[in-house]
């Protein structure tokens, strides 16, 4: 996955526990990446099962789950799109499949997912254009770090502080093959 | 009202209006559904045609959105699962297995081996009913009357055998956190390895009566032929994938339950057309006997239910955990992530048919509407699952 | 070679046609594998959830084994049961004399109010049928029935008081079983 | 001519009546075959073994409202269901159920037939066109491709046996062919006759070829937008053809009232009969064909076979006259 990775600018990447989470690999990306991480993983044959949002305290925390056809394995790419501005990159053009699921995720939390060529509303009736089911109400929202696994971390840029346990911890080991950044 | 107010309210609602502005002057504007005979409920595909041949075509989803995922968010994990019973009316226990999957996975609670066994018995002969039920519906599609009441005719032994533990004939909501509901009793049990044969018995005369028909082959083959490679951008799996060549069974690919031990195989296909998800199916409901026949054979007794179950009330640890199982239609996932609160923070429930229906858009370019419909339902689409 | 190997097929292909006729034919000559519904009914109703019903007592059959814990109302997915708890009855002089008493000695008083429920109201029209409330019940109280022929002219028709209905069971005891066609043995 | 006039009055009226008739006990037929091919009872609750079905079914139809969408145009709307069931009753009247059992005796009774069924579709079209729906645009536009191509080799298949029979009289036709199966036309001319149903199927619009009103495509075709006894007439009118083509099929190839034992008109109907029943069994067994197979069957496949059927009948007719005249 970090040789995958290579040469992108990330911030952070933890392999999982599958048989606790279902999952291999973990990935943060800045927004401006997530187009070319994609790309890759077209190329290396991963193909998305799904793209859902969570409304964290920090933002809306978008998840890529991809998988294989042939070998297991789970990656969840994530990018954090904070509130005031939910506003993603469309791979739409990469993997198709995204148009759809894109779409769902604008309707249900209003992530706008800039370059979609149709990016109308798909589940929700386009008089709801406006409401946001799954958006959390401020106080309800829980922080990233107390959901998501941290996994055994293999980069971590230093100063992406989502993952950080609220404790000062040891997690933070800088410096994996995959640091451009 | 909302920032599509503006739009040119002509004739047509937001959709057709949205999907004309790109139309050619003389096509012909066609909506084919939400109430249409062969889109199998509430799907609504608007096309545009010249003659009888389609240019384009946009399915039109959420006439049927219930909106499952802030059901999730208002209950407990234990009240969530009549919901997954209604996700799928077709294969409605692979969508509680894989909810189910997916907490216990989270809490790390193991499931009882016999358990284990009962959920993939009764999972395949849904899986069946399944088949069965597409099998019907889409040779009605194709304008054959008679195989959908044959189909039912064998669907409802199954549904008599899933009665016997489930309680229900359609929406079950049987398997429960860290095992089942009821166990299998000697009478579900016979009845159960009665049916092997009989539904083996059964699939020649299938076969006699339009498999190898002339009619339905010209129909079907070389209709709606999808590559691998498209399979692999749209995400699409299941019999579509594998009836394009893709080896992907999620009970092989990411082996779950007793699937390890248990001898069955994944049936593909090359013709890539609606045949080879046609032909994929009906090997399916062979290698789905199969693995009950074996099941039956290797259950072994013991508790069905794991000791100290959680109860309603129970909290779900704080983490994430992302179950995939195999439905009558692909790979269903669900992920859910846990901040340790009463109920589930964030459900997400991934249906195969979403994916599947999906490319139909592409697929379906250029074909003319009979074939649509044809592609249509190859894709075994089951709405409510879509729409979710 | 090439010509009479396509001749061949087209005429198995149009024998294709023929193998699905004597299907249709086969089947046509066949017994019909339909109950006719309202003078028979299908055999494997007994499985069949239908409506809750409230379980009688071991004594007294036609009092609820309820405790009125509210278990189920609380474990219910769809919020569809409703239990109402007795009052507790108004004590008489002499019992309230007591109840001071005891309370003067530090003692816990005895609380006499039955534990069944006044009311159990239930409605169906919400219910899914999930068994959650049958598996939360401390004592057993909750079971489904086998009134399978449930149907109403209005929503109210499905909101039933449970107690109710199980004292009602009383008035014709002599056949249990709600007014449904007799389940006829048949071969589907 | 006062003896032919009434002889021709009372046939319409039995023909209307019969026709009618032969509706209600053909949509029986086919609800109860249909329901026993699929192991149901089909009809049963109406009338013993559910005979009386058809007429509650009826009933109903002329008891309901009879709607015309916005902006259709209302006289083709209303012309079209009239208009698809009268020239059926026309086409009775050549028909000869026994020896002389006839209302209109014409000598070119075959043309009389092929003439008026051809009128059918121009129904169709009009009721496809005027109810400005897309559905029944798309079907009418499929019925008039369909009803077109299929004429042919119905016609061709037709001058055939004629040829061979040397008459368009549908009466010499039952004449020239004996009582016995191996002395029906049938048997010098089977392909005729397969040529014949297939193009029969077409033209009657029945499954596996009832493409114009195919319900999983084109939700109901040409008459989507009718309702009652608009869209009875274009029913009763479906059922009275499928028997007219039976009833030709039997005058032409199977020796009409020829047979055995039996009056001729007990023969007659019974061929008629037995001609439905194959009918109603194919659209319960086959999935429907595609449309431009449909047409590639016919121009492909019926039309050339046809026409080389055509061409050995008349040069095996030419060589036997000439045989004759040699003798």
């Amino acid at each position: 996955m970090d040789a995958l990775f290579q040469g992108l600018s990330l911030d952070y990447l933890a392999a999982c526990d599958y048989a606790k989470t279902g999952k291999t690999w973990q990935v943060f990306l800045p927004a401006s990446s997530l187009v070319k991480a994609a790309e890759r993983l077209r190329v290396a044959d991963w193909h998305l099962e799904d793209v859902l949002a969570l409304d964290c305290a920090e933002g809306f925390v978008v998840t890529y789950h991809f998988a294989h056809f042939d070998k297991p394995g789970r990656v969840a790419i994530r990018v954090l799109a904070p509130h005031d501005a939910p506003n993603v990159p469309s791979i739409s053009h990469v993997f198709d499949g995204a148009l759809w699921h894109e779409r769902e995720t604008r309707d249900f939390h209003g992530v706008i997912f800039e370059g979609h060529p149709n990016l109308i509303p798909l589940l929700l009736d386009p008089d709801m254009a406006d409401c946001f089911p799954l958006r959390k109400e401020p106080k309800s929202r829980a922080k990233t770090r107390e959901m998501l696994e941290v996994g055994e971390v293999v980069y971590c840029r230093p100063s992406f502080t989502l993952m950080t346990p609220d404790a000062p911890a040891e997690g933070q080991e800088s410096g994996g093959p995959a640091a451009t950044a | 009202m909302t920032r599509y107010a503006d739009m040119d309210q002509v004739a047509g609602d937001f959709y057709t209006n949205n999907f004309a502005k790109t139309a050619k002057e003389s096509s012909l504007i066609l909506n084919l559904g939400p109430q249409h005979p062969s889109t199998h409920g509430v799907l609504r595909v608007i096309v545009e045609m010249d003659g009888e041949y389609i240019l384009r075509a946009e399915p039109v989803l959420g006439y049927l959105h219930r909106m499952h995922e802030k059901m999730a968010e208002v209950k407990t994990a234990a009240q969530f699962i009549p919901n997954m019973g209604r996700v799928d009316y077709g294969h409605a226990l692979a969508w509680n297995w894989a909810f189910l999957g997916a907490v216990e996975k989270l809490a790390g609670i193991e499931v009882p081996e016999r358990a284990e066994y009962v959920r993939t018995i009764t999972c395949e002969l849904n899986r069946i009913a399944s088949h069965l039920l597409w099998w019907g519906a889409y040779l009605l599609d194709l304008g054959a009357f008679t195989p959908i009441m044959y189909a039912f005719d064998d669907r409802e032994k199954v549904l008599d055998i899933l009665q016997m533990p489930t309680g229900s004939r359609l929406t079950y909501s049987y398997y429960r956190i860290g095992g089942v509901a009821l166990d299998l009793s000697e009478d579900c049990l016979r009845s159960i390895r009665e049916f092997i044969p009989w539904m083996r018995s059964r699939l020649p005369m299938y076969k006699d009566l339009v498999s190898d028909n002339i009619i339905l082959r010209k129909r079907i083959e070389g209709v709606g032929v999808i590559e691998p490679e498209l399979c692999r951008r749209y995400g699409a799996t299941g019999p579509v994938a594998r009836g394009s060549g893709i080896n992907y069974d999620v009970r092989r690919a990411e082996p779950y339950s007793v699937y390890p031990k248990v001898d069955f195989i994944v049936p593909t296909s090359e013709l890539k057309d609606a045949r080879g998800r046609y032909d994929v199916r009906m090997i399916e409901i062979e290698q789905s006997l199969r693995i009950i026949e074996q099941c039956v054979e290797q259950m072994p007794e013991g508790d069905i239910l794991v000791k100290g179950a959680p109860k309603p009330s129970w909290k779900a640890p704080k983490g994430e955990a992302y179950f995939a199982v195999e439905g009558g239609r692909g790979k269903i996932g669900v992920y859910v992530a846990s901040d340790g609160g009463k109920n589930i923070y964030r459900t997400k429930l991934r249906a195969p048919g979403y994916s599947n229906l999906s490319l139909f858009a592409e697929v379906s370019s250029g074909t003319i509407l009979a074939d649509a419909v044809a592609i249509l339902g190859s894709l075994d689409l089951i709405i409510p699952e879509i729409d979710r | 070679m090439n010509a009479i190997k396509e001749a061949f097929k087209t005429v198995s292909d149009l024998w294709s046609l023929m193998v699905g006729l004597k299907v249709t034919g086969k089947y046509f000559l066949e017994p019909q594998r339909t109950v006719r519904y309202p003078w028979k009914a299908v055999a494997n109703l007994d499985t069949f959830k239908g409506h809750l019903e409230l379980v009688g007592g071991v004594k007294d059959i036609f009092t609820p084994r309820c405790i009125s814990c509210g278990m189920c109302a609380l474990a219910c997915p769809s919020n569809c049961i409703t239990v109402v708890k007795r009052k507790a009855p108004k004590p008489t002089p002499e019992e309230e004399k007591a109840l001071a008493e005891a309370k003067a000695k530090g003692e816990k008083p005895k609380d006499k109010t039955p534990k069944d429920p006044e009311r159990f109201l239930y409605d169906y029209s919400l219910c899914s049928l999930c068994g959650t409330c049958m598996e939360n019940c401390p004592v057993g109280a909750l079971r489904f029935s086998k009134n399978v022929y449930m149907a109403g002219y209005s929503r109210n028709d499905f909101q039933f008081d449970l107690v109710l209905k199980l004292r009602e069971s009383e008035a014709h005891a002599p056949k249990a079983e709600p007014a449904a066609p007799a389940a006829e043995t048949s071969e589907a | 001519m006062p003896a032919e006039l009434i002889r021709i009055l009372i046939g319409l009226v039995a023909v209307a009546v019969s026709v009618g008739l032969i509706g209600l006990v053909m949509v029986w037929v086919e609800r109860k075959v249909a329901g026993h091919v699929q192991r149901r009872p089909g009809p049963y609750e109406v009338g013993p073994y559910g005979l009386l079905q058809p007429l509650a079914d009826a009933l109903k139809l002329v008891g309901k409202q009879l709607f015309m969408p916005d902006n259709a145009d209302p006289i083709l709307f209303w012309l079209a269901p009239v208009l698809s069931f009268l020239p059926v009753l026309l086409l009775f009247l050549p028909l000869p159920l026994g020896d002389g059992l006839f209302t209109l005796d014409v000598n070119l009774g075959l043309l009389l037939i092929l003439a008026f069924s051809g009128l059918a579709v121009l129904s169709l079209l009009l009721g496809g066109w005027a109810s400005n729906n897309k559905y029944g645009l798309l079907g009418a536009a499929r019925a008039v491709a369909q009803s077109v191509a299929y004429e042919i080799p119905l016609l061709l298949s037709v001058l055939a046996v004629a040829f061979v029979s040397g008459s368009l009289d549908l009466a010499t036709v039952v004449k020239e062919q004996g009582t016995w199966p191996w002395n029906w036309n049938i048997m010098t001319q089977p392909l005729a006759f397969l040529i014949y149903i297939v193009s029969a199927l077409g033209e009657t619009n029945r499954a596996p070829f009832d493409l114009p009103e195919a319900e999983s495509e084109l939700t109901a075709g040409f008459h989507t937008e009718y309702s009652g006894m608009g869209f009875g007439l274009f029913f009763l009118a479906e059922y009275a053809n499928m028997v007219v083509v039976c009833s030709v099929a039997t005058v032409l190839f199977l020796g009409g009232w020829h047979g055995p034992v039996l009056p001729g008109p007990v023969w007659f109907v019974l061929k008629v009969s037995l001609l439905m029943l194959l009918l109603v069994f194919f659209r319960w067994t086959y999935p429907r064909v595609r449309f431009d197979q449909l047409l590639n069957i016919n121009w492909k496949w019926l039309m050339p076979l046809a026409v080389a059927n055509l061409m050995l009948t008349a040069f095996f007719v030419k060589l036997a006259q000439y045989a004759v005249v040699k003798m």
